[in-house]
């Protein structure tokens, strides 16, 4: 069985009472919880606060660049599907920068669990508003306030039709280890957004904010897509965590052909060409 | 005499010209023929105006040649643009009913292609027809094309295969009978067995024998045909061939797929590769091995899509933010690239780096006739850790006296943590701010320059070691050049040609070739005449001029003869 | 009034028979009937078969990189207000390359008329998968079929909140007319995803397909989105054309205080920067 | 005796050092001195160790030097970081309490900042009885900062005003009666009016003065600081400054409101500047203008984010694919900066073309006392037709000796139709397939790049004419070039300064200068030396060597003397 010490990584640069640390916590205890040892997991990041989680525990990690965590991971998890592979982003790399391989990955329902530490705001960056900032936040650089409709990244993820939509609160470790081990668990692509208070710069979404809001689903029946729709626009008054959509489309590493002989990265050694030679002649 | 003919197949896009030349160029490849075939097509799908043309000789032909012996006009656009360059002998075949006209010169040859066809089974065989009759009019043997068409018809069923067979050999028939001025003489080749490859089917193959396991790409012409051929191997060699969403996708999913322990590549053409720079500085960063296909087309911008340039060796050279060592590579011609490509593989994961492979348009698309490719000619070197070299306290970027840290990938000998940060980091891989430690990671990258140098082979000098002439040329200019300095010679012009299909790190010899030469110039397909400058910054050495052609278009042998006078004389 | 030759263009390349054509009509036809002329209207469009249709009529046009439509067309929209801007894509280059600005776009809700040319395919570079081509197809890039789930563009902007989502057929201009119409005159963002038969690479999504199961919504209340998002998930047996989704949401170039005092490219001239220099001293 | 002092303010992010530091420039600068200020910061927001660097003086001063008079230490760390920079008569300044320790040695300088900020009214004025501090320790009039104190707090209220002024008071009259071994003597400045301005304030304000209507960025440190100015100045000078999804949508939107007739730029880093690329080359081919500001750090990939560094020249040049004019200019100060943004956006338009201006986090971030920036001096060339010029059959790419096309906007003058197209397009716009017009859209392109030369001023030498040892650097590093180039005069050595802000096309001038100098070196914040590369790529010309720094730091005088000497004797 592995240990919070199998786990241990660098001293965290994160500010004192930051979401993250919550976050880092029940990232350790899921994988733990799992029996999974830091050699089988492999993390991947992009750049922001948020993409700094690897470092500061032990396992496999590629910390690539802002906004591409998920095509990375996708040739990772590609190259050797017995990983267990996490993506760690933030609200800027994910659904920002990053957009467009969202999209795309949700479509190819890649087995790989993406994690959004979402704290409504560009952290690593100082403060600038992010895609899911409330409309209205003033910052340095939207000194007029947001006027950009926020992202709703759980509405999105059931309309792109997802495997696995979860929303965790960094506030709650025991229920986002659960999320986190639910993802881990689900066969094919699973997103769960975290809300993350930033305590530093986003002076509106703050622990007291979401705390007052936030309420873990429950009667909630995730594999009704049109309800799962309706949860995806409660954000408000009232903020649903949980799993909110499920659904078991086959995931891609059991849809393409070159993985059915098994892993890519059992280096078979040179093939033999002969056959594609003799096609030229 | 030697048999040197050329034959066009001109017609608008969508009438089949890519299966008649292609299918023209076996036929000929199989009656032991060496060949060479390009391709001129434009960024549509239907219309406009194309051409498929094939040079066949039984001597070695590297390039197209500025003479027309046979033209094959689908349409009549094809007439008007073309018939300034029928040779002497040189015929025009058509068929009057579906262009719907006549013309009265002997040159002309009227065969009623779309009649023979439907005889035979239907109008979709105008193409066989016109195949056949070429072959007619070459009075060469038709066996050849009756087996051609059996392999290319197969998969349709034998009522196909017969049909087209009937086809072909009307057309062949009618030809043969009419033409009356058709004096092509043909000597049978040397009857040794060659393949007929292209460039990207060489990159692709050669990929494949290098053991590379994953491709990730988004379609752009001239490149996608490399992932089209892998993919349509990919569950014969566990290949994943993996289309992405963007050429930034593609890269990292390549970077991804290398860090876990795979041979990954990625395809692309200049605007695709725009997006893959940061990438590129990321595996520099890294230090995860991958190759790049980097298929030149005329830019800036979208430019001439389906044309070709070698506008793109700077930009290769420079690419991607901060500094950071790689490799950049060239193949001359089909069967090179096959081998350069296993190279390139070799180079990026022994030295952890960025390998290009330059490759343009008229590279991806021409078709040479080849003697044979050896497989086990360029092992396969991993630079990976053995399992029982794997420790517990791995550290991913170790330094080492040449600056390559000991690879291991994640998971392996079931205890290794791999930790890699784009962030500058630490022997472990984890992010620092120290200047000393930064300072030491600099120089650790930079110092697998020194080892990458020491792969780069000698250049290829063709012709005296101290020529009055030397052309320098990279990349695919190569087949163009040397006839050029064939040509050259035998009108009395002391001529080399010094030939880079290894371009960076720049290889010391090639100054002192330059040195033994009396002028040099560069030979390039691009405006500034970058190898120039290249050379210039890497050694000094002003050269006398670079001769370049940026209109889209490859160069022919005989232009660069009339440049190389021209610049003599004037 | 404009007319039909008014906006007469360069003779089109696309192969006959191509729905491109239809849209080329519809588009003119638009035009005309909302009275604008050539010189006020300008089509930003990306790289596919698609994206020429610019050259197909005479307006200001620029025809830039593939993907890239919309930022281009929001630069200049911002830059003149006045002018009547509409993007033009193809399914690859929207939906797939140019995903995230599509994402922002919509976020962004800026006056903009966006048409996608969706033939489920990538013309241009020859027939490769597009984001919306159906599972299971066969193309020369994916012999053994598609394996990605489809993007479904119109359940995707619902779940945006866009203000105008509408799907056309390029079979049926009079109604594809109207559709670019509405969308011309809707204030903000309007996306009308059209359906159009590539009939060289496409076999499987024909003319005769879509005549099957193209049918014009009525009775439909656009303003529910919970509603709306049921007829985006139609797509089968039956696929509705007509105005799926709409609100009023505010349009960008309100929010924009830079805005106010009238068009960005009235040139003002030098402002006096005496102001930003002493606060300096 | 010249005043030349140097206050290091140390401490963990978070701590305020960066308004401690603003504060107490201001304070000199009013006091009538000359000031540089550097900074040195982490890629993170609490923790870790940055710093504030002031230097002083009553004649003009341009780097950071190596001693420090008085060390502000707001941590444990910055003592035993920096104690070893200290002069002579330096001194610590520190706070027993909150640094919970306490030190004996005589140059420490105790004052209880934290009691006395509370006493002030608050724990979060330690930072003003620090500045206040510092004053006392040199014994500076205390009532410029009590206006500067103002200033800063005027929109917290009067009350929180009031608390500081008592809180700088406290301090300083603290230090002041117990700093008995500060022994600084000041001169009261030259009294003369300057203002205090970093590097991108200067590009941002340049921008405004240019007219510059529209900036869309992606945050990105050193770049950030340029939209956040414009956004804060959006309303009053009706300027979009507009946060994009990503840098190539940045890039694509500036395209979009340059090509609809609004001047238009956008600023990134390198990374972010990799996605720009193909809008690199897209502006290129549509001949829009656009100023881009690369704010360089040090790569590859993400690298130091926070940290210094020109290793972008070379990609910058040869940046997206295919081959069309650029100009790249590189500001050698914020000073510098105002005007050569201005001059920027004139080259843009006349030349519709791709301007960089290259700045680096030494640049940006760093802070330069001035006596005055002249917002008449660069006048606003916009090369756009007059109404009355535009005629119906506009053409866009009208093909003429100079290579610009008489530029209209779209609808200008309820007329103007204007087509573009990133493929090879005619004089109207349209896409085009043939090889002439292709030709003569590349010469027709490339001829630009000779007017864009006749722009590029003289670049200024500092010092002899007919040195023996010739410093050449660009960009940032000016400041340090310069004085190093005065120490090594006044030991003796015959020195000169060539300093390029602006770059590329290469003036003709530099190889004069180098031929007439001894030796040359470049001085450059980066590994390869590019300057010197790009030199050679120019002229041929091949110098002594580089001088380079590739640890994320800037500069000092007396680093470049210590290793000009090395050089000499070695
Ligand atoms: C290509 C690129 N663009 C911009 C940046 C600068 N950058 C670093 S982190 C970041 C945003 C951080 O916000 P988010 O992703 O929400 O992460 P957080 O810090 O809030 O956890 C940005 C814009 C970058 N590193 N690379
Ligand atoms: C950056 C970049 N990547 C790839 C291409 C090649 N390319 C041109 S058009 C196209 C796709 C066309 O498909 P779509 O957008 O659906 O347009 P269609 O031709 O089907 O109308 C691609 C991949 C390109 N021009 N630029
Ligand atoms: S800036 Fe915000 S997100 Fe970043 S570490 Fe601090 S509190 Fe956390
Ligand atoms: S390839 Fe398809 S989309 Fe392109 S013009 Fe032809 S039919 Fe239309
Ligand atoms: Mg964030
Ligand atoms: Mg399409």
């Amino acid at each position: 069985m592995p240990s919070m010490d199998d786990y241990r990584g660098q001293e965290p640069a994160w500010c004192p009472g930051c979401g993250n640390f919550q976050i880092l916590t029940a990232v350790k205890q899921a994988l733990i919880e799992l029996g999974l040892m830091p050699h089988q997991v492999l993390l991947v990041s992009g750049i922001g606060q948020s993409s700094k989680l690897p470092h500061y525990m032990r396992c496999n990690t590629f910390n690539g660049l802002h906004g591409r965590t998920l095509p990375v991971a996708t040739g990772a998890k590609l190259a050797n599907h017995e990983l267990v592979v996490i993506a760690v982003a933030g609200d800027g790399d994910c659904y920002g920068e990053g957009g467009n391989h969202l999209i795309h990955t949700i479509r190819r329902n890649i087995d790989i669990t993406l994690l959004v530490h979402n704290n409504q705001i560009y952290g690593l960056t100082k403060g600038q508003a992010s895609p899911t900032s409330d409309a209205g936040m003033v910052t340095k650089l939207q000194p007029h306030g947001v006027v950009l409709s926020p992202f709703n990244p759980i509405a999105f993820a059931v309309s792109m039709d997802a495997g696995f939509v979860a929303r965790g609160f960094s506030g709650d470790i025991p229920h986002l280890t659960e999320m986190i081990k639910e993802g881990i668990g689900h066969r094919g692509f699973s997103m769960i957004d975290i809300l993350q208070p930033c305590v530093t710069f986003n002076k509106l979404n703050t622990y007291a904010w979401y705390r007052e809001r936030v309420y873990r689903l429950s009667d909630h029946d995730p594999y009704d897509r049109r309800l799962a729709f309706e949860r995806a626009l409660e954000w408000g008054e009232r903020i649903p965590i949980g799993v909110i959509y499920r659904n078991h489309r086959p995931a891609f590493e059991g849809l393409v052909p070159a993985l059915k002989k098994g892993l890519l990265v059992e280096d078979a050694g040179r093939p033999p060409i002969d056959t594609l030679l003799n096609q030229l002649y | 005499m030697v048999v040197d003919y050329t034959i066009k197949i001109g017609g608008e896009a969508g009438q089949g010209l890519q299966t008649i030349g292609y299918i023209l160029a076996r036929v000929l490849v199989r009656a032991g023929y060496h060949v060479f075939a390009n391709q001129d097509y434009e960024s549509r799908i239907r219309g406009g105006h194309n051409f498929f043309q094939i040079r066949f000789s039984d001597k070695r032909v590297l390039s197209a040649s500025e003479g027309v012996d046979i033209l094959v006009a689908l349409d009549r656009a094809s007439i008007e643009r073309h018939r300034g360059e029928l040779t002497g002998d040189g015929m025009i075949l058509y068929d009057p009913d579906s262009l719907k006209v006549r013309y009265r010169e002997p040159f002309f040859l009227d065969v009623p292609m779309q009649a023979l066809a439907i005889d035979a089974g239907g109008r979709v065989m105008m193409n066989t027809v016109a195949v056949g009759a070429v072959l007619g009019m070459l009075n060469h043997d038709f066996g050849i094309l009756e087996d051609v068409l059996k392999e290319t018809f197969m998969k349709k069923g034998t009522e196909v295969v017969e049909n087209n067979i009937k086809a072909g050999r009307s057309g062949y028939e009618y030809a043969k009978e009419n033409c009356r001025r058709c004096v092509f003489v043909l000597s049978g080749g040397d009857g040794r067995r060659r393949m007929l490859i292209s460039g990207n089917e060489a990159l692709a193959i050669g990929a494949i024998n290098a053991g590379c396991r994953f491709i990730s790409a988004y379609p752009m012409t001239p490149s996608t045909g490399i992932i089209t051929y892998m993919a349509s191997k990919a569950e014969e060699f566990s290949i994943v061939a993996e289309q992405a969403e963007d050429e930034i996708a593609a890269i990292n999913m390549a970077i991804g797929a290398s860090f876990a322990g795979v041979r990954a590549m990625t395809a692309t053409s200049g605007g695709g590769f725009c997006l893959m720079t940061e990438g590129v500085s990321l595996a520099g960063m890294t230090e995860t091995p991958i190759v790049i296909v980097l298929a030149q087309r005329p830019g800036p911008a979208t430019g001439l899509p389906t044309r070709t340039e070698q506008g793109e060796l700077f930009f290769s050279l420079f690419s991607g933010h901060g500094e950071f060592p790689r490799a950049i590579l060239a193949p001359r011609d089909a069967e090179d690239a096959f081998y350069t490509i296993q190279k390139a593989f070799n180079i990026a994961e022994k030295y952890q780096s960025v390998v290009f492979v330059m490759s343009d348009q008229h590279l991806a698309d021409s078709y040479w006739s080849v003697d044979g490719l050896d497989p086990q000619r360029i092992g396969i070197e991993r630079g990976l850790l053995q399992d029982d070299e794997v420790s517990e306290g791995y550290l991913r970027h170790r330094i080492t006296e040449t600056g390559v840290s000991p690879r291991a990938i994640p998971g392996q000998a079931g205890k290794a943590v791999v930790v890699t940060d784009s962030d500058e980091h630490d022997e472990e891989g984890h992010i620092i701010e120290d200047a000393a430690m930064r300072k030491a990671m600099v120089e650790k990258r930079m110092k697998k320059q020194e080892g990458i140098a020491s792969e780069i082979s000698i250049p290829a000098l063709y012709g005296d070691e101290r020529p009055d002439i030397l052309l320098i040329g990279w990349g695919s200019t190569h087949g163009a050049i040397i006839e050029a300095v064939d040509i050259l010679n035998k009108k009395g012009v002391n001529t080399s040609m010094l030939h880079l299909n290894e371009i960076w790190p720049l290889h010391p010899k090639v100054a002192d070739i330059i040195h033994g030469a009396g002028t040099a110039y560069t030979v390039e397909n691009n405006f500034t005449g970058q190898l120039g400058r290249l050379i210039r910054m890497e050694t000094g050495l002003d050269l006398k001029g670079s001769i370049t052609r940026y209109d889209g278009r490859p160069f022919t042998a005989g232009e660069i003869v009339r440049r190389v006078e021209d610049a003599i004389n004037g």
